[in-house]
């Protein structure tokens, strides 16, 4: 045991030193320590960049990357953390904005766009009701107490390190592979998956293709999906009299 | 075949970020948090489908980031209207309200649950959340209301 | 990248920003002539000749004003909500071409950011944002009256989105590309009658409205109202801050412009005078002079609605979005869907534009007039 | 035109008829029409009985029908009797030697298909099996009935088997199956109507009198709210009776046994509304479960002993039971017989069972009538003759029938003598009657093999022509009672002769015929049984034996006469006094009622002469298959002049008592003699029942129910606890709070993959 962990440090200690901020950050009334628990956290981050995060491409693109990356991941531990729930939903926003960015970066502009679109009008009306449901006067007592905080985040951060773990043991063989080994795609079939030319990846038109070709059956379940959930949330959303707003 | 530094990169950025939503998904009572911490999830999974799909150079992973998001939109849709339905009931967001289906019983897990006082049933007009700063937590037990 | 390319494209940033915000002060006081024109009034005359001074006195009035903050708000949102308003208005600008573009190097490309394939969805990304200004500043007041506005803004701008990116899908399809540089040019490459305004008038009316209810003008300004609502989501923030708002909102009808030029009015084109061939000295100067009277003919066609249409009620805005624009929207790039797909001859667009629209009108006077309005049904 | 009117159609009409009439009282008189509810049974019945006198006009080989009254004895090996018609099996003798071998190949499926029975086909297939069983030789005719089992000549039958018992061939019965009703591995049990020669008179029986039962009571239940569900119980009750009578295997005969059961049980309780009808009811019921329970026994084991409850199969070939037994413990037939026996008692009100009969008076009299006088109480005379091929191999089984029969006629007849009930005057007669009906089963005891076939024979004609005049008694006692306003009490009025003359008349003529005056009916078949009884009694070896019982016989026959015309003189003699229920004008029945009552008095006084000294019932009963032959007995004149006698004397003792006009002996229940005190309560054997069964089960079910609260339920519930205990280890997981149960999924979920990286990775 004290020998696997030795070796695995690198793995074990950005867990740790998360585990710790978000533990402490977790809301369980008035006594929390937010400053031992930014400590913590930059820590872990630092550890994380340092273990995990070796600069990989041009200058630019490392520090917008981990620029997202590190608006991605305090924006998740604060929204999951903050005792106002309309903070909760301002992070999520910036958590949201970081993963376009991080789109970007994987050659994705129209996801990015299109999240963007999406989420601004989900995010919005989640706003909404924030606002006009949530709590009448200051913080509600459901905000300022997390339920099963320890065993929650504990677990949780087992299963990341489960994937870390993951992704070092496989990541580091497929290094040495010379990085075909990643993920095995049987000969053949990688071809007929809507492969592009790298170049073109980004590019709306190849995602167009790859959508209404190979995956069109999908995009005809999600129409599907979104239909029956607008008929769903038409019939579920109570109805009142105009007028009472 | 893309960079793999890049891609272990963003792998680990999306696991971070489904781990956080589970956490959040387990530890916030608020119905709303509850329903974006699970956003927060299918954010993680859409980075790693992006980061594969880059990887292998196919478009692929956008066009299942693309079933993602739908698939998102509607459950946001949906969870609103539920949660909203819910919030008509009790008057509140809390999740924990929502527990009949337990054993009748047994211990609660939190003490605060008896604290929130069922609401009138018709409000006149919504009291929104005030903005400002937020009030000092009450040390003690509040004082009597003034004849 | 040599020293020119930098300085050509610190220029195609630096001229764009500037003029438009210098033209958004005198846009105010072109609005405030022209209001006081159409209700017989002088209007601002003080401040050097014929007024001409008067944006200037406004901007020094702005900035020397005392910095109001009210006690019992949130001071960070408070601050970042009319920044967030006027960063989200300029960014839009990124994609908007303001003459004839160019990608060649060394040439000056009149645009910020040429070539992006997405050009139109970023301008609806970016301008989905704006929102989060207004809500975030109604909130962060701490008021009644801010708070009813922001929801009000919310609710018109998430509304209207969807009318404004359904009505661009027909030009979008018609051009085969997102990018508004290919979209112009393949517009010029067909002359006067390759306009899309000939193609598209219905996409082109529905898509003005929208972007004018998406940018809280007149008669769409439910978020702001002042006969309910005070000043709405900005009753609590005064000087620059004030200013921001106003200016975000400028510079978002002006983005309307251009935008609405370029998709439908053919950019910088016009016969004899501006066309593809025309390569007389001069020529790129003609061409952003064109652009240019283009959008300021929009500009002043949306400051006369102000004050020729009245506000709508909201259950009618929202009725006017949903079971109006929604539906015509959709039925015309069906349409569109059908030239394409069957490859009729485009001409007959504007015919069927047209059906479409008297079609609708008469579906919505008989419903009228059976008892079943869109008031009453709303 | 009438084709379609062949054996098997008929057959299936006779219980249709009823039901159809069940069915449409249900369904539409109760709503329209509730006081002409009687037409459907009344249209019902006489179809039923023209479809009846049908079947028993064709049942039988064509020659008896031609008048010639051989009855059978052509079939068997002894071919020295007179039969008019041998001449036509000699015609056919040498063509069916020649084909003698296809013709065994005639198996009894093949008889259920619905051939083309014209008459001749009928007399072709009748003359051919009887050809061949004149040229099998004695006494094993079993090829006659084309069974393929080898017959060993010499059975290695464990007991006594009756040497030189002769089964007649060449009479077989008329099958039609309906339905397969469960096949369950070996058993196979379809819904078969099967007639024979002794169903068919049954049917007649039945149906005869059914009909003007239903006359009769659309007159006397007039008025009556619950009209339409007395004539639908009645419809379902005739339905039943058919059934059990055409049943063609033991467990239908059971099933409908059954129904015969509940209809009798609606029908006593009818006036559900008084406490005595109710209990009556219940009395009748659960008495008959006793009696139930050993016929269902009895029905097992004949299942486990032959392996097949079908009564073709069983008794259609006479070699088919002593093949089966062989080697077989003889207790085993002795059991099974006496376990048949206890059905038939429960059923016919025998000796220990037979209390539910004189309560179940508490129903309608047509239902007191028709059923617990002429029909369904001589179901039990009818189970034992049929199982007559069981009952000729258990002489101990014969026995103890024979004394239970004693038994039951002597304490039924001594108890009638003081009832003043009329109505219970009667069923202690019928019960009497129904034990002189197993006397004569059971006088075949002696000597199985001669005597079985005029033991069967004999009770048949005594329950056939019982059935006729008890039914008269019982209506003309129904239309006293409808007369007198209820009232049944002979102690209330008297003198009804000039009132009600048609009445008294009938009544007169039932009496007579049961007492056994000469020439009428019961002095024919009551004659027939002492002649059964007496030469049992000659029997070497049996003669103290059936000499007791033959005295029984002949006391039970003088108290017959006596308390039959004591309850006549009462009724119809003396005084004219009336109840007050009464009203002022006592009337004789309805004509609806009457007519009933003259054609059935007529019957009761001829239907014995005309079917006894000429034994016509007796030749035609014999063409039933597998009823053991013997050689035909003639008239015993000794007996008859002997029962005459006692006849005449108890009448006279009665007309001495009771029937002078100054009526000094009426109070004579005012001298309380022990003897009088014990007849009229009948040996006191409710009290006796009382003591002996009810108080000790009461005590036992309070013991038992005790224990069950104590124990029983006490571990049963000790078990339903265990899982409330293994429950409530796990039930704090089941705490309803959402985010516990992601958690607990998400642990799970940490745990797998941990698993699964630590089986990869080597972790």
């Amino acid at each position: 045991m004290t020998t696997w962990i030795t070796e695995h440090w690198r793995l074990l200690l950005p867990l740790a030193l998360g585990w710790v901020c978000v533990w402490l950050l977790m809301p369980r009334g008035p006594h929390r320590s937010r400053a031992l628990a930014g400590i913590f956290g930059l820590a872990g981050l630092l550890a994380v960049k340092f273990y995990w995060l070796p600069p990989s491409g041009p200058l630019l693109q490392d520090i917008f990357f981990l620029t997202f990356a590190a608006m991605a991941i305090i924006g998740g531990v604060l929204m999951i953390t903050d005792h106002n729930p309309v903070y909760a939903a301002l992070w999520f926003a910036i958590v949201t904005l970081a993963v376009c960015g991080l789109f970007l970066l994987n050659s994705a502009p129209f996801l990015s766009a299109a999240t963007v679109i999406v989420y601004a009008g989900a995010i919005i009306v989640t706003f909404l009701f924030v606002i006009a449901l949530a709590q009448q006067s200051g913080s509600a007592m459901y905000d300022r107490r997390a339920s099963h905080p320890t065993l929650a985040t504990l677990s949780g951060f087992l299963l990341l390190g489960c994937l870390m773990f993951t992704l070092q043991e496989w990541g580091g063989q497929a290094a040495a592979e010379g990085g075909n080994a990643f993920l095995k795609v049987p000969a053949g079939t990688t071809a007929n998956l809507g492969s592009v030319a790298t170049e073109d990846l980004g590019s709306l038109r190849s995602v167009g293709r790859s959508l209404f070709t190979d995956y069109v059956y999908a995009v005809e379940i999600a129409g599907t999906v979104l239909l029956i959930a607008t008929i769903g949330a038409i019939c579920m959303a109570p109805r009142r009299s105009q007028g009472n707003l | 075949m893309g960079d793999l530094s890049h891609l272990q990169g963003q792998l680990v950025v999306g696991a971070i970020l489904f781990a956080l939503g589970a956490i959040g998904f387990l530890t916030r009572r608020n119905l709303i948090l509850i329903m974006l911490s699970a956003e927060l999830m299918l954010h993680g999974v859409s980075l790693n489908l992006t980061a594969f799909g880059q990887y292998h150079g196919t478009a692929a992973g956008q066009a299942f980031t693309v079933m993602v998001l739908t698939v998102s939109a509607c459950e946001a849709g949906l969870a609103l209207a539920l949660i909203l339905t819910l919030y008509r009931r009790r008057r509140s967001l809390d999740v924990n309200l929502w527990s009949n289906l337990g054993e009748p019983d047994l211990p609660k897990l939190a003490q605060d649950i008896l604290e929130v006082s069922p609401a009138p049933r018709e409000q006149p007009l919504p009291k929104l959340t005030p903005a400002g700063p937020l009030p000092r937590y009450p040390k003690s037990a509040p004082p009597a209301a003034k004849p | 990248m040599t020293l020119n390319d930098w300085i050509i494209l610190l220029l195609a940033m630096a001229i764009p920003m500037h003029v438009i915000l210098g033209a958004c002060a005198y846009l105010i006081l072109l609005e405030r002539k022209l209001s006081a024109w159409m209700q017989d009034r002088v209007g601002p005359n003080r401040a050097g000749p014929m007024g001409l001074l008067q944006p200037l006195a406004d901007g020094i009035k702005f900035i020397l004003k005392e910095e109001m903050m009210p006690g019992h708000i949130n001071k960070f949102l408070y601050v970042l909500a009319p920044g967030i308003t006027c960063f989200t208005a300029l960014f839009a600008f990124a994609v908007v071409p303001y003459g004839p573009t160019s990608s060649e190097p060394g040439v000056f490309p009149f645009i910020i950011a040429p070539n992006v394939d997405l050009g139109l969805l970023f301008l609806f990304a970016v301008g989905s944002l704006n929102v989060y200004g207004i809500i975030l500043g109604g909130w962060a007041s701490n008021n009644k009256y801010s708070a009813l506005g922001a929801l009000r803004a919310s609710a018109q701008v998430v509304s209207y989105e969807i009318p404004l990116g359904m009505s661009v899908l027909g030009v979008i399809l018609l051009a085969g590309s997102m990018n508004i540089e290919t979209i112009m040019n393949q517009q010029i490459e067909h002359g006067f009658m390759g306009w899309n305004i000939w193609y598209q008038p219905l996409a082109a009316l529905l898509f003005f409205t929208a972007a004018m209810a998406e940018s809280n003008r007149l008669p769409f300004d439910l978020a702001e109202c002042e006969q309910e609502l005070v000043g709405g989501f900005h009753t609590e923030y005064s000087s620059m801050k004030f200013a921001m708002f106003a200016l975000g909102e400028y510079v978002h009808i002006t983005t309307l412009g251009f935008v609405l030029s370029c998709l439908y009015f053919g950019g910088w084109h016009f016969p004899w005078i501006a066309t593809a061939e025309s390569a007389y000295p001069g020529a790129w100067a003609v061409k952003v002079l064109v652009l240019l009277t283009k959008v300021f003919a929009v500009l002043v066609l949306i400051q006369l609605l102000r004050w020729t249409i009245p506000r709508f009620r909201f259950d009618q805005l929202m009725g006017l979005a949903w079971k109006v624009m929604i539906p015509l929207a959709t039925v015309n790039v069906l349409m569109v869907m059908c030239f394409k797909q069957f490859g009729w001859d485009p001409m007959w667009m504007l015919p069927g534009s047209l059906a479409i629209f008297i079609c609708a009108g008469v579906v919505g006077v008989q419903s009228a007039r059976s008892g079943r309005s869109l008031a009453a049904a709303a | 035109m009438f084709d379609w009117l062949t054996k098997e159609s008929v057959l299936w009409i006779v219980p249709a008829a009823p039901l159809v009439a069940c069915l449409w009282i249900v369904v539409v008189n109760q709503f329209v029409g509730r006081q002409r509810a009687h037409r459907p049974l009344v249209v019902a019945m006489f179809i039923s009985w023209l479809a009846a006198i049908c079947l028993a006009t064709t049942i039988v080989p064509e020659k008896f029908a031609k008048g010639d009254h051989g009855h059978g004895e052509e079939s068997h090996g002894a071919a020295d009797h007179d039969h008019a018609a041998g001449h036509e099996h000699a015609d056919h003798e040498h063509a069916d030697h020649e084909h003698a071998a296809p013709a065994e190949e005639k198996t009894p499926a093949d008889e259920t298909t619905p051939e083309e029975t014209t008459d001749e086909d009928e007399e072709e297939s009748g003359a051919e099996n009887a050809a061949v069983a004149d040229s099998a030789p004695p006494p094993m005719a079993a090829g006659a009935a084309g069974d393929a089992v080898p017959v060993h000549e010499e059975s290695s039958y464990g007991g006594e088997l009756p040497r030189g018992v002769t089964y007649p061939v060449g009479n077989h019965a008329v099958v039609k199956f309906v339905y397969q009703w469960m096949k369950v591995g070996k058993v196979d049990v379809a819904v078969t109507l099967r007639a024979d020669a002794m169903s068919a008179l049954m049917l007649v029986m039945v149906t005869s009198v059914s009909l003007l039962v239903a006359i009769f009571a659309g007159g006397y239940m007039h008025g009556d709210p619950g009209y339409p569900r007395f004539f639908a119980a009645m419809a379902l009750f005739v339905f039943s009776m058919c059934m059990l009578v055409l049943a063609g295997n033991f467990l239908l005969m059971f099933v409908f046994w059954e129904a015969v059961g509940l209809c009798s049980y609606l029908l006593i309780g009818y006036w559900y509304k008084k406490p005595s009808a109710a209990a009556a009811a219940k009395k009748a019921f659960v008495v008959n479960r006793i009696g139930d329970f050993g016929f269902i026994l009895g029905v097992f084991m004949v299942w486990v002993t032959f392996g097949t409850l079908d009564f073709e199969t069983l008794f259609g070939n006479p070699a088919f039971i002593p093949q089966v037994l062989n080697g077989i413990d003889p207790a085993i037939i002795t059991t099974i017989c006496i376990l048949l026996f206890i059905g038939a008692i429960g059923k016919s009100a025998q000796f220990p069972l037979h209390v539910w009969l004189p309560d179940a008076m508490e129903g309608p009299t047509p239902v007191s009538a028709l059923i617990h006088a002429a029909t369904m109480v001589t179901a039990g005379v009818y189970l034992v003759a049929r199982c007559a091929p069981l009952f000729v191999l258990s002489q101990t089984a014969l026995g103890f029938v024979a004394i239970i029969g004693a038994i039951t006629a002597l304490l039924a007849a001594f108890t009638a003598l003081t009832q003043y009930d009329l109505k219970r005057v009667l069923a202690y007669s019928t019960v009497s009657q129904l034990g002189f009906m197993f006397m004569s089963l059971g006088a075949a005891a002696a000597d199985p093999v001669h005597l079985m076939q005029p033991a069967v024979t004999f009770a048949m004609f005594h329950m056939f022509t019982h059935a006729f005049f008890k039914a008269v008694l019982f209506l003309s006692a129904g239309s006293v009672m409808h007369s007198m306003g209820d009232v049944i009490d002979m102690r209330r009025f008297s003198g009804l002769k000039k009132v009600m003359p048609v009445t008294h008349w009938t009544f007169l003529a039932g009496a007579a015929a049961l007492a056994g005056l000469p020439l009428l009916s019961g002095f024919w078949s009551k004659d027939e049984i002492l002649a059964v009884i007496w030469d049992a009694d000659r029997v070497p070896g049996y003669g103290l034996f059936f000499g007791a019982i033959l005295a029984v016989a002949l006391l039970a026959s003088l108290m017959t006469a006596f308390y039959t015309f004591r309850a006549y003189f009462l009724t119809f003699h003396g005084p004219e006094r009336f109840p007050e229920e009464a009203g002022h004008h006592p009337h004789e029945a309805p004509p609806a009622m009457a007519w009933p009552l003259r054609i059935l008095g007529v019957a009761a006084l001829l239907v014995g002469a005309i079917a006894g000294p000429t034994h016509l019932y007796a030749h035609y009963l014999h063409h039933t298959p597998g009823l053991p032959v013997s050689e035909p007995h003639g008239l015993n004149y000794v007996m008859m002049a002997v029962s005459s006698i006692i006849a005449i004397a108890g009448v006279g003792f009665a007309w001495m008592v009771y029937g002078k006009a100054d009526r000094k002996a009426y109070n004579v229940q005012e001298r309380y003699s022990p003897a009088y005190e014990l007849s009229l309560q009948g040996l006191h054997l409710d009290a006796v029942y009382q003591a002996l069964v009810v108080r000790p089960m009461q005590a036992l079910s309070e013991l038992s129910e005790t224990l069950d609260r104590l124990f029983v339920d006490k571990l049963v519930d000790a078990v339903g606890y265990l899982p409330g205990i293994f429950g409530s280890l796990v039930r704090p997981i089941q705490n309803g709070f959402l985010q516990s149960y992601a958690l607990v999924m998400l642990l799970g979920l940490v745990i797998f993959v941990f698993g699964v990286l630590r089986a990869i990775a080597g972790m």
